[in-house]
Order: C-alpha cells, then structure tokens, then sequence
C-alpha cells in the first residue's frame, strides 16, 4: 500500500495544489487523462465543500488529502474537523428540472458520486470527517 | 502561476469572454464579475470562447448558471465555444449541452447571433 | 504560526507537486515571482538531493515538505529518513573553475544556499533529517 | 500534464531543440537523450530555443554542462535562445553566460553558426 498526503489550510487558493498533487499519483497509478481529470475534479468538489460548508471559509482551519494505492484501486481520503456532514445523504439532482428551472449550485456531491466509483463517509468521535472516494483500475 | 485570465473582445454589439487557465471556487468571482459587468452595460448577446480553458470546476459551471436566466429575458444568449474535450466532458455530465449552445468555434456562436438580429 | 505540509514518495516525478504546493504558499505570503522561483529552485534542489542521495532512488522512501510562516519569515523544512548529510559541510564550487573545466553536477547545494537567506540542517536521534529554508520578507 | 517536451527542427546543418515545459531531475533525462542522439548522428551544431521552457533546474543545467566540451572539441556549439527572464536568472546567478552564449532570438544564434562556416 502506497500512502502519500498533503495538510493544507482551507482556502480555495490551495485547490490547484490539491489537483496536481492527486493528478501526478492517479498517473502513476496507471490511469489515462480521463481519468485522472474525473479525481481530480472529484477531489476539487470534496475540498471546495469543505472550505465552504463544513468550515465556513475560516482559513485557521485544515485539510488532509491522503491518496492510497494498491493494485487495483486508487483512494482519496479527505480529512477536516469541521461539522458533520454524510455525502450519501444529498439527493442527486434531476438534471432536467435543474437546468429549466436555471438552479444554481448543489452539483459537487452529484459530481463526486457520478465521477467515482465509491463515495463513503466516515466519523470519528475525535470530530473528524473523512469522505473516501475510490475508484478502479479496470486494465 | 495567475491561474486564470479574461480577456473581453467587441465587436457589432457581440461580447466575446475569452477564458485562460483553472475555473474553480478560487478563480469563479473572476468570471462572475465579468459578467455583472457585461450586464450592467446592457450586454446580453455574449460569447465565451473556452479554447484556453484548461480546467473547470461546478463553481465554474455557476456562474454561467447565475446569469443564464437574466440574458435571455433579455432576449440575448450566453453562447460557448472551443471547448476542450476535458472541459466538454464536465458540461456533458451534467447535460448542460440542453441548456446551452455549445459551438465548434466562436465564428459560428457571432454568425448565429447575427442571424437572429 | 501557519504551517502546512506534503508527504510523499521520494521520487523525481512528484518535483512538480512539491515545486506547486510551495509556491502557492510564498505566494500567498507576499513574495513576489522572483522570490517564488527562488523558493521553489531551492526546494527542488533539496529533495533532488534526498531522492538521489539521501534515499538512493528507493520509492518506498518518504520525504515531508513542510512550510511554516508567520509575519517575517518562510520556513520550509525538508525532512527524510536517509544518510545523515549536513549542506553546511559542502564547498561551494568556484564557477570559474567549475565552467572552465566544463564540471557537471555539485550546483544544488550552492543553488540553495545562494537562493536562500538561511539553510540550515537538523539531526534527530529518531534517523530523520531535516534542512530547514528560510527567506524574509522585506516589504 | 506531459511536463516537458522536445521538439527537433533541422535546416542547413543546424539542429534547433525547441524546449516546452519544466526541466528537472525527472525530465532531463529526455533533454539527455535528444543531445546524445545529435551527438551519434554528427550534428554538433546546436541550437536551443527556451521559448516555451517555465523552468530549470541544477539537474537541467547539468545536461548542457555534459555535453559542451564533446561538442565543441568537434567545432561545433551549443547556443541557447529566447530565454524567459525566469529561467534565464538561473543561468545568470550561476555564471553560464561565460560559457554558453545566449541570445534573444533563435535567428541570430542561427546566423551566427552561418557565418562561422
Ligand atoms: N463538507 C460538507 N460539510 C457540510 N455540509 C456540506 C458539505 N458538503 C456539502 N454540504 C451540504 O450539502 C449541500 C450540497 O452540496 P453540493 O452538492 O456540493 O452543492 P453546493 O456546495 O453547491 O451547495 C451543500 O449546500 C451543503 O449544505
Ligand atoms: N540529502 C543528501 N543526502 C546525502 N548526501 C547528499 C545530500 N545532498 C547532497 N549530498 C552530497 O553532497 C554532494 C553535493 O550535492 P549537490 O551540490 O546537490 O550536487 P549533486 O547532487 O549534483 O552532486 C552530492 O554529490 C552528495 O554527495
């Protein structure tokens, strides 16, 4: 199992490091531009939640991105201390409606279900929120 | 290491946004204040060429969501052109093609709001 | 005190990631671009080092980059689990000589003591080395 | 995300390397094998456009610094052109510019090699 990670404070300035620190793994892991555009844009969605809702923008706080590997699958576990939150509980939007009511927003937690293969929520009594996504090596 | 770039063009009352760079929740006030201002000035038949649009995010996808609506009550259009394949791929998830008009190339998009004078 | 980290594997292909978390961070201390290229020159330099030197090419291998900053000064420590090396130890090359007799290699080092207002290196019993840079901000 | 990138021009005898992207310990290799290969072919007669390059590091500067002597032992040269300030400072801080020359523009290092026929 190959571990690598990166502990950033919460600002979507950092997003672009984020990006390019998963991009360079889910390369070397094997997977194609695609798929690695899919992560990183998954990764983004996570990070971007979290510096906006779990954290309110308070840029004291943190945010680790732990990317694990072993043959087949490729992990992303995304770590903050902020408020509670389980992705499995937003409903995905009806795209249709969406688009001709013009909503606006509510499209990230649909977008890291739909681009990767697992979305799991896990809390640790220490307060600590960690969202894993996985996805699959499919050589 | 500036991320991301606008760059407007006019010409015959069309506006043309030029996007460069990563659209995400960082860059994304950039672009909403581009086209608050478009807006403001009573421009509302706009093109935005993504050929150097490199990345984009939902935070991206947003704003053109935000001021949708209002351009066309005013009977303009936000119209797209020269996406990536990368950056298509994220419009073409979420079925955002129903809603806009995507083109090959900004040529096409100007043509199409000339013909509808 | 701000801090925050990157941990990966010692290998050429994560430079880049490193050589852009660092970035973004001087960045975002006030170091314009000149500065900025300095900071991550350096950076690059010494995990180069670790990963050739230090860690002799093993992927298995961690290095933990991280940067500290408060009002004045942009701290990064570089960290690793390899041969004991001191910087401070190295001469610096005559760059005369060096290119009148068409030397190659043995720049890194100088580069980041020359790039640098500070280099200085740290032992820990627990086999962990660890090359502190710093610069200053002179607004 | 391809970081570096060779591109090999060749016209009257000169061999311009046109140069994209970040040049580090991983990528220099590359550059190593695009100068080891001029060097089989008997083309010492050396160009290198850093238009494009954002980047350098030791591990860059020290393919150049390999090659140079075997170069110019065989009355050729290696001269580098169109140098961003950023990557040109690295050369500078290190004294390169006594050994290698530098111009703005990849023409005059050609016309340089021309005259010197
Ligand atoms: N990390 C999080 N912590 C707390 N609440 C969250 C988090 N992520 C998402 N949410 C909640 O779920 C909702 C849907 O999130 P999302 O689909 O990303 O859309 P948006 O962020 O645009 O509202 C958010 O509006 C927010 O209320
Ligand atoms: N992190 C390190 N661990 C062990 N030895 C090192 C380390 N960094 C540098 N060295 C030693 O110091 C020498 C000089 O390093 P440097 O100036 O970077 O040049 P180069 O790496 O090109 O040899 C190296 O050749 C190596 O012997």
């Amino acid at each position: 199992m190959h571990t690598e990670s990166i502990n950033i404070e919460s600002k979507t300035e950092r997003l672009i490091a984020v990006r390019d620190f998963v991009s360079t793994a889910a390369r070397e892991f094997g997977f194609g531009d695609e798929e690695i555009s899919k992560i990183a844009l998954a990764v983004d969605e996570a990070c971007t939640n979290i510096i906006k809702h779990a954290y309110n923008f308070d840029p004291a706080k943190k945010i680790t991105v732990t990317v694990k590997r072993n043959d087949k699958a490729f992990e992303i576990s995304i770590q903050d201390t902020g408020k509670q939150f389980n992705p499995a509980g937003v409903q995905s939007p009806d795209m249709k409606e969406y688009l001709s009511q013009f909503r606006r927003g509510g499209l990230g937690v649909y977008l890291m279900k739909t681009l990767m293969d697992k979305v799991e929520y896990n809390f640790t009594p220490g307060n600590a929120n960690e969202v894993r996504l996985t996805k699959y090596l499919t050589r | 290491m500036s991320e991301f770039k606008i760059g407007v063009r006019e010409a015959e009352g069309i506006n043309v946004l030029e996007l460069k760079g990563y659209l995400d929740a960082h860059t994304a006030p950039k672009l909403e204040e581009a086209f608050s201002s478009l807006l403001s000035l009573k421009q509302f038949r706009i093109v935005v060429n993504c050929k150097d649009l490199s990345y984009i995010s939902s935070a991206g996808l947003g704003v053109f969501m935000a001021y949708i609506e209002d351009v066309r009550q005013n009977k303009g259009d936000i119209k797209l052109t020269n996406m990536s394949p990368k950056v298509y791929n994220v419009f073409d998830l979420l079925g955002f093609p129903l809603l806009y008009e995507i083109f090959k190339d900004e040529r096409e998009a100007v043509t199409k709001f000339k013909d509808s004078k």
